[in-house]
């Protein structure tokens, strides 16, 4: 069944609109949710998107001026469908009841100042396709001059325009020989995965109130833990690392610790019941986070292999896109790239609220029972968002963190 | 009653100057010089000779696509007429109408027309004006056969009878209507006969006797101008000419043509000007040596005038 | 494909053999279109011959009579062929063109009426006001008619046929100086139809649109030519139909071109080539680069001298100024 | 709920035009809080889709040389003039979560330049039949926007320290009878942007009931 387009009721006024332009054509295809018409009242414009896909026919054409609730178009669901559609009289009934839009309500001429009026006259020329054009790419007029009859504005001054312009970005990327003072070496101008990251990252710095907790692990156990798990790759079919460790430890913490796995969206907090972890790895070009989807439920195994494969598709960039996103907590061990023992932070990959980094683990002095020892020590920085849950949760979250990586017995029960 | 003698060589005049008229329009049309198409009215000039000898300058004729005849006995000036035949600034209509609208109203020529049938409206509304006006103008319509079965000639034939208009229709059937011929294009075998189905004279004359056609026009010219209304009158004829030029005229035998030579009308008249002592073998020659004249000086005037500027095709449009 | 030369008087001749000889209930109707002439301008000739009286039927003159009549017998199970001559005698025939032929419409679509009415148009013969117009715009405006005017030899065939076969009114429009012109085009030995409404192409470019009309199609091409030499691609565009009117075809090309002007045998006002100029200006606009532009002849009586007669018709000059204004 | 804004100082139409496209479309995605754009332009007509170029009373030539640019843009309403000493405001608001209603968003912009305008002891209004505001009929606060997948761009420009005489440039809003003020104009001293922006940071605050935070306009800058 065919689907009719109405004129929308923007609120409470009843005002009717001004239907300002259909975006498909007559028959042509629309795809749910992309806007297919656009319509104004008082200073406000306003897209309307398709409610589902199909062929569209219009009963209203552009410029005029509807009714609220007036039938403007039907989306038809088949293309037979359309052929019946455009064949209903409706057209003319519709038609009828709209008034064309009022012309110029601009005062008449005679109330103009006659200053006004003299300058008036030497209005801007431009083609209606060349104003739509420049509006399309924002082209400052000003700056063109018109090659048409009487110094008309026409077509091929804008698209030449456009042109400049484009050249002009792309110089824009290419750094000159000296900038502000400072030589050159090269210039890596912000592209594909770089941008993302940049982009990225500095929205997620933007947009939330990032907090960083750092401290240290005794890695005893957990180093003899691998070492086992290890030396037993054979029966186990998979070489376990620490991060396939971490991936674990976190899995079970963040069911203990539900409020850290969530996301702040449109101010509420959706605390997640999937707990998908992303595993930060870097790359020539850059950094990708590969997603090993509910953690919690799978096994060590299960765990480690998953990461494997998702790197080793990261490395080969086959990665598809579900599994680079729907995370709700990220990891990255630093460690791995040979981080020694070291602080930094870690920024959160949005929308998640918190982001776990673990440094590299190194033999260090540390004090136990009044002796000083040397143990393997690992440096963590946890990342969270104020926004969503306080430095509390944050410390209680590391604390078991530590704990349960300095005596992981039970991770294995 | 007696015609007297200038009436009768004028008649005679009148139909030479129509006849060389034509004969020299065929040379020059058939040599590329007149544009357009025309339509020769060759052999039926006793009818508009005879016709309009009945009419003062003030009195109103309509004429048709075939109407150089009528235009020549109702006083138009054969340069002026060929000046527009070339398509001269000089012409009539300023080279604006060409040979199918030649018109001078100030002597009473409301126009030829290419429009079959479209004269029998206007004589009457014409005739209506002078009416209205109080005068005694009469208004002459000349139709072929072939307007005869347009709606117009039952429109305007009626109403010219109920209103009593000062209306003389002349039927000039010369048989066809192009290529049709009238015993096709109509089921009575006198055209004249339709007046009783409009309660008026009519009456069917040979179109080819001068005097015939002059009694008969002359009678119901005189009833026109007593206000009792108009009549219809049949003149039968033929061309010697085709439809039009160029006209192949393969639905015309050999026979027909040496019967309409024969009928010729103006031979016939002057040999019986001959006959009644009024114009003898050598003044009739000299009329035909002053008109060929005139028609050379006509054809002169006409090519050394000037044609229109292209500009003058703007004008005239609205008075 | 099996191809043949064929001139435009030829074309309707053949049109019309064809659907005669495939349709019984066809039958011509009008003036001199027997066996002395076959249409005063030879078109028809042999068909009298061939069909005889019955079904080509000779007329007095009495263009009331021919369309009334054609319009009865259409209504009524045949398939008449109007031969109207001059379309200046439409006049004549005025009430039964714009209060008879929508009786469709007026019955509520009860009856059909398969009625092809022909008529010469068109100036270019010093035949005067008379004899010489094409009142495409007039014939437009007149609802519940539609309106044909080839320009060659193979749109000629292809559309007359369809238009005879057409259940509506049409008007086929012939030039003159089409049908008087030697010029042959390449058809098919093969039958084919052209669907009404279907505008054509005949020559692509890229700089300007034109919309050319019948006659002045040939006018437009060679004014083409002259333009190329100066750098100025032109895009011919022949609606080949005036009602219906391929809005699409023209507005893709004015899409393509940004600019459009339209050449167009008959005073400006209310031509077809406002309604043209209209359509893109509503449908179109924000494509334009350029004032559209309407070649037309002026707002007068067509005159008789040759001198005036040619100032009068819109030629290649007028075009190429037209063009050269907006370039 | 947060709203992030960003003091972009004097930027040009066009770069900040795109500015707000990136962030719309974030917004649209949830990738982002609300957010408020406030800035000045360089001299820059401005032209909504209805609007019409008779309302530029100024020739190109003259443009140029005054150093205005003019750009077509595809908000509502007609010719506007935006300079130094005019401060606008670009909020990226999210109207799903305000009842989806246009007007009610209009009216609360409009709001918020009132009582703005108000702490300057300036008894401004609304105008029924057009949409900014205004003092004793003249123009101080022009509106336009456009509203997509009901995310809004586009928003005021409020004259505070502006030169007027600019705005002989066109006819305001279309109309050849209307003026333009500014702040600085009507209380006959200058008033600084700092002063006013600070008020209508609370005003805007108040009204969307939102809770502003300040973002890094020169990081946002680095974006175009």
């Amino acid at each position: 069944m065919a689907v009719q387009i109405l004129m929308p009721k923007l609120g409470m006024s009843t005002a009717p609109l001004t239907l300002v332009e259909w975006k498909a054509k007559e028959g042509a295809p629309v795809e749910k949710g992309n806007v297919v018409l656009v319509v104004e009242t008082e200073k406000i414009r306003h897209d309307i998107e398709a409610e589902v896909s199909g062929f569209l026919h219009i009963l209203v054409k552009e410029g005029q001026e509807v009714p609220i609730g007036t039938v403007v178009g039907v989306i038809a669901k088949t293309k037979e469908e359309l052929a019946v559609v455009q064949k209903e009289k409706l057209k003319e009934a519709v038609a009828a009841k709209v008034k064309e839009a009022p012309p110029e309500e601009a005062v008449p001429a005679e109330a103009a100042p006659p200053a006004a009026e003299a300058k008036a006259r030497e209005r801007i020329l431009i083609s209606p396709v060349a104003r739509k054009l420049a509006e399309e790419h924002m082209i400052d007029i000003t700056k063109i001059t018109g090659t048409g009859p009487g110094g008309r504005i026409v077509r091929e001054d804008i698209e030449k325009a456009v042109e400049v312009k484009k050249v002009e970005v792309e110089k824009k990327e290419v750094a000159p020989e000296v900038y502000q003072g400072r030589r050159v070496k090269s210039t890596i101008s912000l592209k594909g995965m770089r941008k993302v990251i940049a982009e990225h990252m500095h929205r997620s710095l933007s947009v939330s109130a990032q907090l960083t907790v750092m401290g240290e692990i005794d890695m005893t156990e957990m180093v003899k833990l691998r070492q086992s798990l290890v030396s037993q790759e054979e029966a186990l079919g998979t070489r376990i690392t620490y991060t396939d460790l971490f991936v674990f430890v976190a899995a079970k913490l963040l069911r203990e610790y539900p409020i850290v796995n969530s996301s702040l969206i449109d101010n509420e907090i959706k605390v997640w019941e999937n707990i998908n972890i992303g595993v930060a790895t870097a790359l020539e070009e850059g950094l990708i986070v590969p997603v090993v989807k509910d953690a919690d439920k799978k096994s060590l195994v299960e765990i480690s292999k998953t990461v494997r494969s998702l790197v080793q598709k990261a490395r080969e960039g086959k990665l598809t896109p579900d599994e680079i996103t729907g995370g709700t907590f990220t990891i990255t061990n630093l460690g791995a790239l040979g981080g020694g023992y070291r602080f930094e932070t870690v920024i959160i990959n949005q929308p998640e609220s918190a982001i776990l980094g673990t440094g590299g683990i190194t033999d260090r002095a540390v004090v136990r029972d009044g002796q000083i020892v040397i143990r393997p020590i690992m440096t963590y920085y946890f990342t969270y968002d104020h926004r969503v849950f306080t430095g509390a949760v944050a410390a209680q979250f590391m604390a078991s963190a530590t704990q349960l990586m300095e005596n992981p017995s039970p991770l294995l029960s | 009653m007696a015609i007297e003698k200038e009436k009768l060589i004028d008649m005679y005049r009148v139909m030479v100057r129509i006849r060389v008229f034509e004969n020299r329009v065929y040379k020059e049309f058939a040599a590329g010089n007149i544009p357009g198409f025309v339509h020769l009215y060759a052999g039926e000039e006793a009818i508009a000779a005879g016709a309009c000898a009945n009419l003062r300058p003030d009195d109103y004729i309509t004429s048709t696509h075939r109407g150089h005849g009528h235009l020549i006995a109702k006083g138009g000036k054969t340069d002026r007429m060929m000046a527009e035949l070339y398509g001269k600034k000089t012409g009539y209509n300023k080279g604006k109408g060409g040979s199918m609208h030649i018109a001078e109203v100030d002597i009473g020529i409301l126009g030829a027309d290419a429009i079959v049938g479209a004269g029998i409206p206007i004589a009457g509304g014409a005739a209506l004006s002078a009416k209205l006006r109080g005068t005694d103008q009469v208004s002459v319509c000349f139709l072929g056969d072939g307007a005869c079965n347009t709606s117009r000639f039952h429109e305007g034939v009626n109403l010219a009878s109920i209103w009593k208009l000062p209306v003389v229709y002349i039927i000039e059937n010369n048989v066809y209507a192009e290529t049709t011929r009238v015993s096709y294009a109509m089921n009575i075998s006198k055209i004249a006969d339709r007046a009783a189905a409009y309660g008026i004279p009519g009456k069917t004359v040979d179109g080819n006797d001068v005097l015939a056609v002059y009694r008969v026009v002359g009678e119901a010219v005189a009833r026109a101008r007593k206000g009792e209304g108009p009549s219809l009158i049949e003149c039968i004829t033929c061309r010697h000419y085709g439809h039009y030029e160029g006209d192949t005229q393969t639905y015309r035998t050999k026979q027909e043509f040496e019967e309409c030579h024969k009928r010729d009308p103006i031979p016939r008249f002057r040999k019986k000007l001959a006959e009644m002592g009024v114009l003898p073998d050598k003044k009739a020659d000299k009329i035909h040596q002053e008109v060929e004249a005139e028609i050379n000086e006509a054809v002169k005037f006409a090519e050394e005038s000037p044609f229109p500027a292209p500009e003058e095709t703007l004008e005239d449009v609205y008075t | 494909m099996k191809m043949k030369e064929i001139t435009f008087q030829k074309a309707i001749n053949e049109a019309i053999d064809e659907e005669m000889a495939r349709d019984p209930t066809i039958f011509v109707i009008g003036e001199d279109i027997g066996k002395h002439w076959g249409g005063s301008l030879g078109e028809l000739a042999g068909l009298f011959d061939k069909y005889g009286a019955e079904r080509v039927r000779e007329t007095p003159i009495s263009e009331t009579a021919i369309l009334g009549g054609a319009i009865g017998a259409a209504a009524t199970g045949m398939r008449p062929i109007a031969y109207l001559y001059f379309d200046d005698f439409l006049g004549v025939c005025g009430d039964e063109l714009i209060n008879q032929l929508q009786m469709k419409y007026m019955y509520g679509g009860k009856t059909k009426l398969p009625l092809t009415i022909t008529a010469y148009i068109g100036a270019g013969l010093s035949a005067a006001h008379q004899h010489s117009k094409c009142l495409f715009g007039w014939l437009m405006n007149i609802s519940g008619l539609k309106v044909v005017a080839p320009s060659t030899p193979y749109d000629a065939k292809g559309l007359l046929k369809s238009a005879i076969r057409e259940d509506n009114p049409v008007i086929f429009l012939e030039h003159k100086v089409l049908l008087l012109s030697r010029e042959t085009s390449q058809i098919p030995v093969e039958e084919y139809t052209i669907p009404l409404g279907k505008a054509d192409i005949k020559r692509e470019g890229k700089d300007v649109t034109v919309v050319a009309i019948a006659l002045m199609v040939h006018r437009a091409l060679a004014a083409a030519d002259k333009l190329q030499q100066k750098g100025i691609s032109i895009e011919v565009v022949d609606p080949r139909s005036l009602v219906p009117l391929d809005k699409q075809t023209i507005i893709d090309s004015v899409k393509k071109t940004g600019r459009l002007v339209i050449m167009d045998e008959e005073p400006k006002t209310a031509s077809a080539a406002a309604e043209i100029a209209a359509m893109v200006a509503e449908e179109a606009f924000d494509f334009l680069d350029a004032p559209i532009k309407r070649v037309c002849a002026p707002d007068t009586p067509i005159p008789f001298s040759p001198v005036l007669e040619k100032f009068w018709m819109p030629g290649e000059e007028d075009l190429i100024k037209a063009v050269t204004e907006i370039m | 709920m947060l709203c992030t804004v960003y003091h972009l100082g004097l930027i040009a139409y066009s770069d900040a035009y795109h500015l707000q496209r990136q962030l719309l479309c974030q917004r649209v995605n949830n990738e982002i809080t609300d957010t408020l754009l406030l800035l000045e332009h360089p001299p820059t007509i401005t032209i909504g889709k209805s609007g019409k170029l008779e309302n530029v009373l100024a020739s190109q030539a003259q443009l140029a040389e005054a150093g205005v640019s003019l750009f077509f843009v595809d908000r509502g309403g007609d010719v506007t003039y935006h300079c130094p000493g005019q401060l606008v405001a670009y909020p990226i608001i999210d109207l799903r979560q305000r009842g989806r209603d246009v007007h009610q968003y209009l009216r609360e912009l409009e709001e918020v330049i009132i009582r703005t305008l108000n702490d300057f002891s300036i008894d401004a209004c609304r105008d029924r039949s057009h949409a900014g505001v205004w003092v004793k009929g003249r123009e101080i606060a022009a509106i336009g926007l456009r509203v997509s997948k009901w995310v809004s761009m586009h928003g005021f420009a409020l004259n505070v320290n502006t030169d007027l005489e600019q705005f002989s440039l066109i006819n305001l809003c279309g109309f050849s009878d209307r003026k333009a003020t500014s702040i600085s104009a009507l209380l006959s001293q200058d008033v600084s942007m700092e002063a006013v922006t600070e008020k209508l940071l609370a005003h805007f605050s108040e009204v969307f009931d939102l809770q502003m935070e300040c973002g890094s306009g020169i990081l946002m800058r680095s974006w175009v």
